[in-house]
């Protein structure tokens, strides 16, 4: 924990990355549409863009189609009888809408998926090395990496994963992303489950991955205020398309964002759970 | 019968329907080819010389892939058709339909020689062509009887099934009623063993000294390599379905010195009736030899129906199903030029005959012992 | 399957839990009932045997798609179920000298019984490991079967006496149909019911999730044991049927290849669909008879291919099965239902 | 005590050669979490293509082999191309239905080419027999254990030490989660199959060599079962104990009861085990959290 | 405040508030080498919401899995206690459980994929009915009149938690936040005594959380249900909650008023970190 604890200070933090190669779009997602089950339209014209070495947001309430959307760029939608229907998806400046999804991963884009996922009958090690299968064989000692930043993974290399808590199943989701050394990171909802001191260590880690080894990072992110706080750009996705975009500032300061993401009340400040009221405004941006 | 709408008898002039239920696929695809194949051949030569009192006979050839469920089906179909006859072949399938040939009085014929169904009270379309495996078994052993000088004792290996269990208690009956002096077992084999050691080794340890098979080829050729194998002082005796080529061509040397009780002549002891399907085989660039004795056992067997058919037409009547029986029943014995003992049926009794042959294993070859041989 | 409850809007919940709530979907169920009243008179005689085995094949495969497709509890072990119900209601006709219906009511209620002492293993074991499980049960039912001379008969086969009824004997196959169709039609409505009611629900709920279902009150070891029973209640029903219809009781009847194709049936139609589970039965036992026709009249034809012909309808029929499942994996009830969505939604795509 | 010694040996000999037959299973169900149906089959066409090498075009037995395993890989790698990568993600059951079918393909196919006729075995693996303390054994059944165990011992070690083979398990855990580890699953899919095809011409290839090459082969799938299960599903070693156990229960069992008990005897020895240690000998446990 | 009437009382305990409604004691759970609890007694008063909180791994859920007896605990005692007395929980069956009207949520969603929202809120009502297979297969009759009393209650539940538009759909196919409240829903229609909620707001956003907020505190409030409750979330948890348990792998560090723990150096070390609370 210690050496996650020192990235707390890098928090808010922009990184240091070089601007203009920030400002290539390393992955842009042009006006697609992405239909379940021949039937069911998800997306209806979502575009994106992620620009090289920076930290981008996506906001959105249950259902809008966050995941949806990273399922369809790192190319798991076949899988579950969905399909891109129109438009398309470029990384690094060439077309990857129809390309195999482990492909994609050897192109440098990797998926810690919502959930966790991990493999429940691997262990701990085994896990990471599955991670690692696109840089072939590696040894032990690549291994830590992952290891320095969660030193808990190391104490339970030896235990199968599917036994871990849910934290910890966290941490190696992500532990084993890193392991493929990807050019964009994608990760889905990363702090969903864990505890306050963890939340705060692997968004700190997020950051600190960004800064030091320039690793480009999407991020699907409840916790808006942690999110928007390490990112350089934010969108609000509302029912399969983006409904707003702007720098991580520009979003912090509005109302809506505030209001539907932040949980901030009108003068500023938390509001009360317990006073929330029944029948609240509901503002949609459609 | 009931032959329900569109049902057209085979009257008249035209071609005689009748039905064939085959294994071509199934489990006993391997015997039930050749077999099959000596039916057909047998309507298509007789066909060629004119077919009968210039009637063809129009056989309809079904695979059942020895699913019961599958036969009821055909055979419902052939009822449909209008056929007065229907050729079947397994066990299960001949038991299945035993009672709707009798009530839509269709003379039926199969392989499955059970000895239940030679009788008209309970079956009483049913007609039995070869000798009953138990009239086989009895054959087998008297045989083994004078062979032992009436001290030996046997194990029956028999398939796990209504087919295999058969002959077994008629034997052990026949040994008591006649004061044979055999000692008698019996060891079920099962399906897909890789060898049937342990219960040699229990037949062993009983004393048998003969070993009567009742099984089809492949089974029993594996249990005779594994005789040879164990060096056992043992002789086997195949009854019907493995006694024939496939037997010592698959089981090699071991099959050397074997005894096979078998009511058909098989193409390696030519005799008269082996020509016709012989020569139509030829005059199709096939060979009799290649075909094997299934092959002339099928041929037989669709020529008694003919004979029976033929009888009906001579005797100036109908062609129908009812009329066919009482043919079958009263006709003279149907001569296969020695390829079986005639063939005759009657009234009390369904049982065609009750002769068979009996073969040794000689370099590779059926060798006749004996033919005609009667318990 | 979200767009399947669009458009239909209920004033109370009693018309809500009708199985049909359209006219549309009542006038195709007075169209359905009326042509299986025709059939009988218009079919000949060969497809009456394949309507009458198919009616069968409905009420075995209903209970084999509570257990498989609503609980969950994969099942190999059929085929023994089927025998345990023939040879019962033969025995106990034969016999026992008790009147067709009792006997076969009395053999679905054993095979009940027997199928819950079968069904204990599942209380342990899941997914192919049960699947196994089973196999053994049918293994172990048929040995059973075999050499329990005294009350089976043994490897014999059992005859049961054609089928009389207040005078009236059973014999063709248009007699049958009126008493295998009824049966089924009642076996595929209790089966719905089934399923419309807590008990059903509780049968799902163990299939999705037995332990959140556990802690949702519902007893997963009755629940699990009780769908044995009703599986192999139906399948007893279906065995006995078939004794009395075939006139003949033989454990070769029942062999693993039975299981398989009741399994064929569940999954072609459709797991856990009722309707499914009739449209299965009509394609799997069809198939075969279909293909056969198919060859035979291609005998005429190619006259060289009729020693080949059972390989190739081997191979064809494997092909569409194959070819099937490829093409939609969860059965002719979802093809059924697409097709019904797309008449419904037409012009529009979504 | 010779007759036991005898059994014993026979024992083995068949429980490795169940093992081998055993695996082709594992290897599939480990990566795909599919049970194949069609295993059997799959040994019936391995031991026709190599009776097809040796026979019909005349190679020498260890040639033949060569051409029978490469024939099997090939096969194997089609089978999952057509017929198992379109099902990936289906419901488990679903897919094995379409093994089933793809039994009855293979099965009529091999009929089509060699018809019905059982045919002898191409005779090469040493014949005689060694004779210990009275007990007889045929040599090609002594290779046939030394042949079996050969194989499992190497695949236990692939799947353990190698990153392929953690790949492949990844793969059975959770396919769309090793997706995003760039882990091909149709690669590992294909590897799967083409393997438990080349195990299972080996496997054909002996067991041809004792029984015969015929339609019946193809029941030998169907005996395996009790065996994958006993080890447990995914286990190689697991084979290994289940194929002894249930080789030597049914040659006991034939040699001291009889009375056609040996076919049951492994199903109840099966059920009586999988109710202590209900995922087999060395099965995984499912893994149950909420 | 508005305020909603209830036919049906969702909450079925009898005991008066602040009596002593589940106590735990001693109790020590472990799997292989790993103790996920050690010692752990708590109490748990009727009409409160307890919190539950902890870092990951703490052994929370685990505590949860003991009361509703998925896992047995090799020591101490869980009392639940009801009008007719006490009941000891450890050497229970969950469905037994269940029917003393403990209910819960799960930490990772645990519906019944296939059925739809309707039916797996009907099964929340499992514990109410009375099945018997003959009458389900006849369905007219008591079956049928059963299903629409049960229906009732359930879509009151429904109207709680504004799902009426997802009634019909298979629960695998909705949404996260609209599976969450199902999950909700279904342990609300068992009309609980004790109601265990397992991380009930992960993965929302501020404004569901406000909703789903909402929802516990409308079973709590109008219902009087009595609530134990998993959350990460310390603003949830210290706005909602009456009293909260503190685990640090497997021991209780701390248990108080929500003021109390959260300014406890303990809980700051091995919790909330540096969390800056706003
Ligand atoms: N495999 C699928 N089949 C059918 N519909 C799906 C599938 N996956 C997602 N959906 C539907 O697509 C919509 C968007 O889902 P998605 O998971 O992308 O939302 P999300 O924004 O990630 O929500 P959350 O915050 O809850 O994770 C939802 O309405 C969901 O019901
Ligand atoms: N079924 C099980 N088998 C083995 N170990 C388990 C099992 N369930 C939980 N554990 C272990 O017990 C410990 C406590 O787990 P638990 O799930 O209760 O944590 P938690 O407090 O709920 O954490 P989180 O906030 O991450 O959900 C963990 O170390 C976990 O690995
Ligand atoms: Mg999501
Ligand atoms: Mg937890």
């Amino acid at each position: 924990m210690t050496s996650a604890g020192d990235s707390g200070g890098q928090q808010g933090v922009l990184p240091t990355g070089p601007a203009d190669e920030r400002d290539e779009a390393l992955l842009a997602v042009n006006n697609i549409e992405v239909i379940y089950d021949e039937v069911i339209l998800v997306l209806r014209g979502m575009s994106l863009e992620v620009p090289r070495g920076s930290i981008v947001a996506m906001l959105g309430s249950n259902g809008a189609g966050k995941s949806t959307t990273l399922k369809a760029i790192s190319g798991l939608l076949p899988t579950e009888h969905g399909e891109i229907t129109d438009g398309s998806i470029t990384f690094a400046g060439a077309d990857v809408t129809a390309m195999d999804a482990a492909d994609r991963v050897r192109k440098g884009m990797s998926l810690c998926m919502e959930g966790r996922r991990v493999f429940e009958h691997l262990t701990v090690r085994e896990n990471l090395v599955a991670g690692s299968y696109t840089r072939g064989r590696i040894s032990d000692s690549d291994l830590d990496i992952v290891y320095t930043y969660f030193p808990r993974l190391h104490d339970l290399r030896g235990r199968t994963a599917g036994y871990l808590s849910g934290g910890e199943q966290q941490m190696l989701a992500i532990g084993r992303a890193m392991m493929a050394e990807p050019t964009l990171l994608m990760l889905d909802e990363p702090s969903l489950g864990l505890a306050p001191l963890l939340v705060q260590e692997i968004f700190g880690y997020i950051a600190r991955l960004n800064a030091e080894l320039g690793t480009t990072v999407l991020v699907v992110e409840q916790n808006a205020s942690r999110a928007l706080q390490i990112a350089h750009h934010g969108y609000v996705m509302e029912q399969g398309r983006i409904v707003l975009d702007g720098t991580a500032a520009e979003l912090r300061e509005n109302p809506d964002v505030k209001e539907f993401y932040l949980g901030l009340g009108d003068e500023g400040g938390r509001k009360n759970y317990r006073e929330v009221k029944h029948y609240k405004r509901r503002k949609r941006w459609l | 019968a009931c032959g329900g709408p569109g049902a057209e008898e085979g009257d008249g002039d035209g071609p005689i329907p009748i039905g064939v239920i085959s294994d071509l696929s199934g489990a006993t695809a391997d015997v039930g080819t050749p077999y099959s194949e000596g039916i057909r051949g047998y309507a298509e030569w007789l066909n060629e010389q004119g077919g009968i009192d210039g009637r063809e006979l129009d056989l309809n050839l079904n695979d059942y892939a020895y699913d019961v469920a599958r036969a009821e089906q055909l055979y419902s179909q052939y009822v449909n058709e209008g056929v007065v006859a229907v050729q079947g072949w397994g066990t299960g399938d001949t038991e299945a339909l035993r009672q709707k040939v009798a009530q839509d009085e269709l003379p039926f014929m199969s392989a499955s020689y059970a000895e239940t169904l030679v009788d008209p009270e309970e079956s009483p379309y049913n007609f039995v062509v070869a000798a009953t495996y138990s009239d086989q078994m009895r054959v087998a052993l008297d045989w083994v009887a004078s062979d032992s000088g009436g001290d030996g004792s046997v194990a029956v290996f028999h398939h796990d099934s209504p087919f295999g269990t058969a002959p077994v208690g008629d034997g052990e009956a026949y040994i008591e009623d006649n004061d044979l002096g055999l000692g008698y077992d019996s060891y079920a084999m099962p399906e897909g063993a890789t060898d049937y050691v342990a219960q040699l080794n229990r037949a062993e340890s009983a004393g048998a000294e003969y070993v009567v098979v009742q099984n089809v080829s492949s089974p029993a050729a594996m249990l005779a390599t594994n005789i040879a194998q164990q060096n056992l002082d043992m002789t086997v005796v195949c009854l019907n379905w493995c006694a024939d080529e496939q037997f010592i061509d698959l089981a090699g040397d071991a099959a050397e010195g074997h005894i096979m009780v078998q009511p058909f002549s098989p193409p390696s002891d030519p005799v008269e009736g082996h020509s016709e399907p012989a020569d139509y085989l030829e005059s199709q660039g096939e060979s009799l030899e290649d075909k094997g004795l299934h092959y002339v056992q099928g041929w037989y067997t669709m020529h008694v129906m003919a004979e029976g058919i033929r009888h009906t037409i001579d005797s100036g009547q109908e062609v129908t199903g009812s009329n066919l029986r009482d043919a079958l029943r009263s006709m003279d014995p149907v001569n296969t030029g020695e390829v079986t003992v005639p063939i005759s049926f009657d009234a009390d009794s369904h049982r065609g005959m009750e002769g068979t042959g009996i073969y040794q294993v000689d370099d590779g070859e059926m060798t006749t012992v004996e033919r005609g041989v009667t318990p | 399957m979200a767009a399947t409850s669009t458009g239909i809007h209920h004033r109370s919940y009693a018309s809500e839990l009708a199985l049909r709530h359209t006219s549309a979907e009542k006038f195709r169920l007075v169209l359905v009932v009326l042509a299986v009243l025709a059939i009988p008179f218009v079919v000949s005689p060969y497809w009456l045997t394949i309507a009458n085995q198919i009616g069968i094949a409905v009420i075995g495969a209903v209970g084999l798609n509570i257990l498989v497709g609503y609980t969950g509890q994969i099942s190999l072990g059929h085929g023994g179920f089927l025998a345990v119900g023939a040879y019962s209601s033969a025995i106990l006709h034969v016999r026992g000298d008790l009147p067709i219906p009792l006997s076969v009511l009395l053999a679905t209620l054993t095979t009940a019984v027997i199928g819950a002492f079968f069904g204990i293993p599942a209380l342990r074991l899941k997914g192919l490991y049960l699947a196994i499980a089973t196999l053994a049960s049918q293994e172990i039912i048929l040995f059973a079967v075999r050499n329990w001379e005294a009350v089976t008969g043994g490897r014999d086969a059992i005859s049961v006496p054609r089928m009389e009824l207040g005078g009236f004997v059973f014999r063709q196959d248009f007699h049958w149909y009126w008493v295998i169709l009824p049966i089924a039609v009642l076996a595929v409505i209790s089966a719905r019911n089934l399923f419309r009611t807590g008990l059903g629900r509780s049968f799902m709920a163990v299939r999705d999730h037995d332990i959140a279902a556990s802690a949702m009150g519902v007893d997963v070891t009755r629940t699990k044991v009780l769908a044995f029973a009703v599986s192999s209640g139906f399948a007893g029903l279906a065995g006995a049927l078939t004794a009395h219809y075939t006139g003949i009781v033989t454990w070769e009847r029942f062999t693993l290849e039975e299981s398989i194709l009741y399994l064929a049936i569940i999954i072609v139609g459709g797991l856990g669909s009722i309707s499914g589970t009739v449209y299965g039965a009509i394609f799997m036992i069809t198939l075969p008879a279909l293909i056969t026709r198919v060859g035979q009249d291609m005998q005429g034809t190619l006259p060289g291919i009729a020693e080949k012909l059972p390989a190739v309808q081997v191979v064809v029929f494997g092909l569409v099965i194959v070819l099937f499942l490829i093409f939609e994996p969860r059965g002719l009830a979802r093809i059924w239902q697409r097709l019904k969505d797309y008449v419904r939604f037409w012009p529009f795509r979504y | 005590m010779s007759d036991f010694l005898q059994m014993t040996l026979f024992g083995l000999s068949n429980g490795a050669i169940l093992a081998l037959a055993a695996l082709g299973f594992v290897l599939i169900y480990k990566a795909t979490r599919v049970i194949n149906f069609a295993q059997g089959h799959f040994l019936l066409v391995g031991a026709y293509a190599f009776y097809a090498a040796i026979v019909v075009l005349g190679l020498h037995w260890s040639l033949a082999v060569l051409v029978g395993v490469a024939f099997a890989a090939t096969l194997g790698v089609l089978v999952e191309r057509f017929v198992l990568r379109p099902m990936i993600g289906e419901e488990a059951i679903a897919v094995i239905m379409v093994t089933i079918g793809l039994s009855s393909v293979l099965g009529g196919g091999v009929q089509l080419f060699f018809g019905t006729t059982p045919r002898e075995t191409p005779q090469f693996l040493p014949s005689g027999a060694l004779t210990m303390a009275g007990a007889t054994m045929p040599w090609s059944r002594v290779a046939a254990i030394g042949i079996a165990a050969a194989v499992l011992v190497t695949f236990s070690i692939f799947f353990t030490r190698t990153r392929h083979g953690i790949a492949m398990r990844a793969v059975a855990d959770d396919q769309q989660a090793a997706l995003t580890m760039g882990i091909s699953v149709r690669r590992v899919f294909a590897l799967a199959w083409a393997l438990a095809a080349v195990t299972a011409v080996i496997g054909g290839i002996l067991l041809a060599d004792l029984s015969g090459v015929s339609a019946g082969l193809a029941g030998f799938g169907l005996i395996v079962f009790p065996v994958v299960i006993l080890g447990g599903l995914d286990s190689v070693p697991g084979t290994i104990v289940g194929g002894i156990i249930i080789g030597l229960l049914v040659q006991y069992t034939a040699g001291y009861v009889g009375g056609g008990l040996e076919q049951v005897v492994p199903f109840i020895v099966l059920i009586l085990i999988l109710m202590v240690r209900p995922y087999g000998l060395f099965g995984q446990t499912r893994i149950e959290r909420v | 405040m508005i305020t909603r009437s209830y036919r049906h009382p969702l909450n079925s305990s009898r005991l008066e508030p602040g009596e002593p409604l589940l106590e735990v004691s001693d109790i020590r759970l472990r799997f292989g080498g790993i103790t996920a609890l050690d010692e752990v007694s708590l109490s748990v008063r009727q009409g409160t919401v307890h919190a539950v909180i902890g870092p990951n791994g703490a052994g929370k859920s685990s505590l949860l899995n003991c009361i509703s007896g998925l896992y047995r605990p090799q020591d101490g005692t869980i009392v639940v206690h009801t009008p007719a007395g006490a009941h000891d929980l450890t050497r229970r069956k969950p469905h037994r459980i269940a029917q003393l009207g403990v209910a819960r949520s799960f930490q990772n969603i645990e519906l019944f994929r296939h059925l739809t929202v309707l039916e797996n809120l009907m099964l929340g009502r499992h514990i109410h009915m009375r099945n018997r297979l003959t009458r389900s297969l006849v369905w007219f009759g008591p079956a049928r009149r059963q299903e629409l009393a049960h229906r009732e209650l359930v879509e009151e539940v429904i109207d709680l938690l504004q799902i009426q538009s997802v009634r019909h759909k298979p629960v695998g196919a909705l949404a996260y936040g609209f599976q969450k409240r199902v999950e909700l829903g279904r342990a609300l229609c068992m009309q609980p005594a004790l109601l265990l909620l397992d991380e009930p707001m992960a993965g929302m956003n501020a404004e569901e959380k406000e909703d789903m907020a909402r929802f516990v505190l409308d079973a709590h409030e109008l219902a009087g249900v009595t609530v134990v409750l998993i959350e990460h979330d310390m603003n949830v948890v210290m706005d909602i909650s009456d009293r909260v348990s503190v685990l640090d792998f497997g021991r209780l560090i701390a248990d108080g008023a929500p003021e109390q723990v959260s300014t406890d150096p303990d809980v700051a070390k091995a919790y909330l970190g540096e969390e800056v609370q706003a």
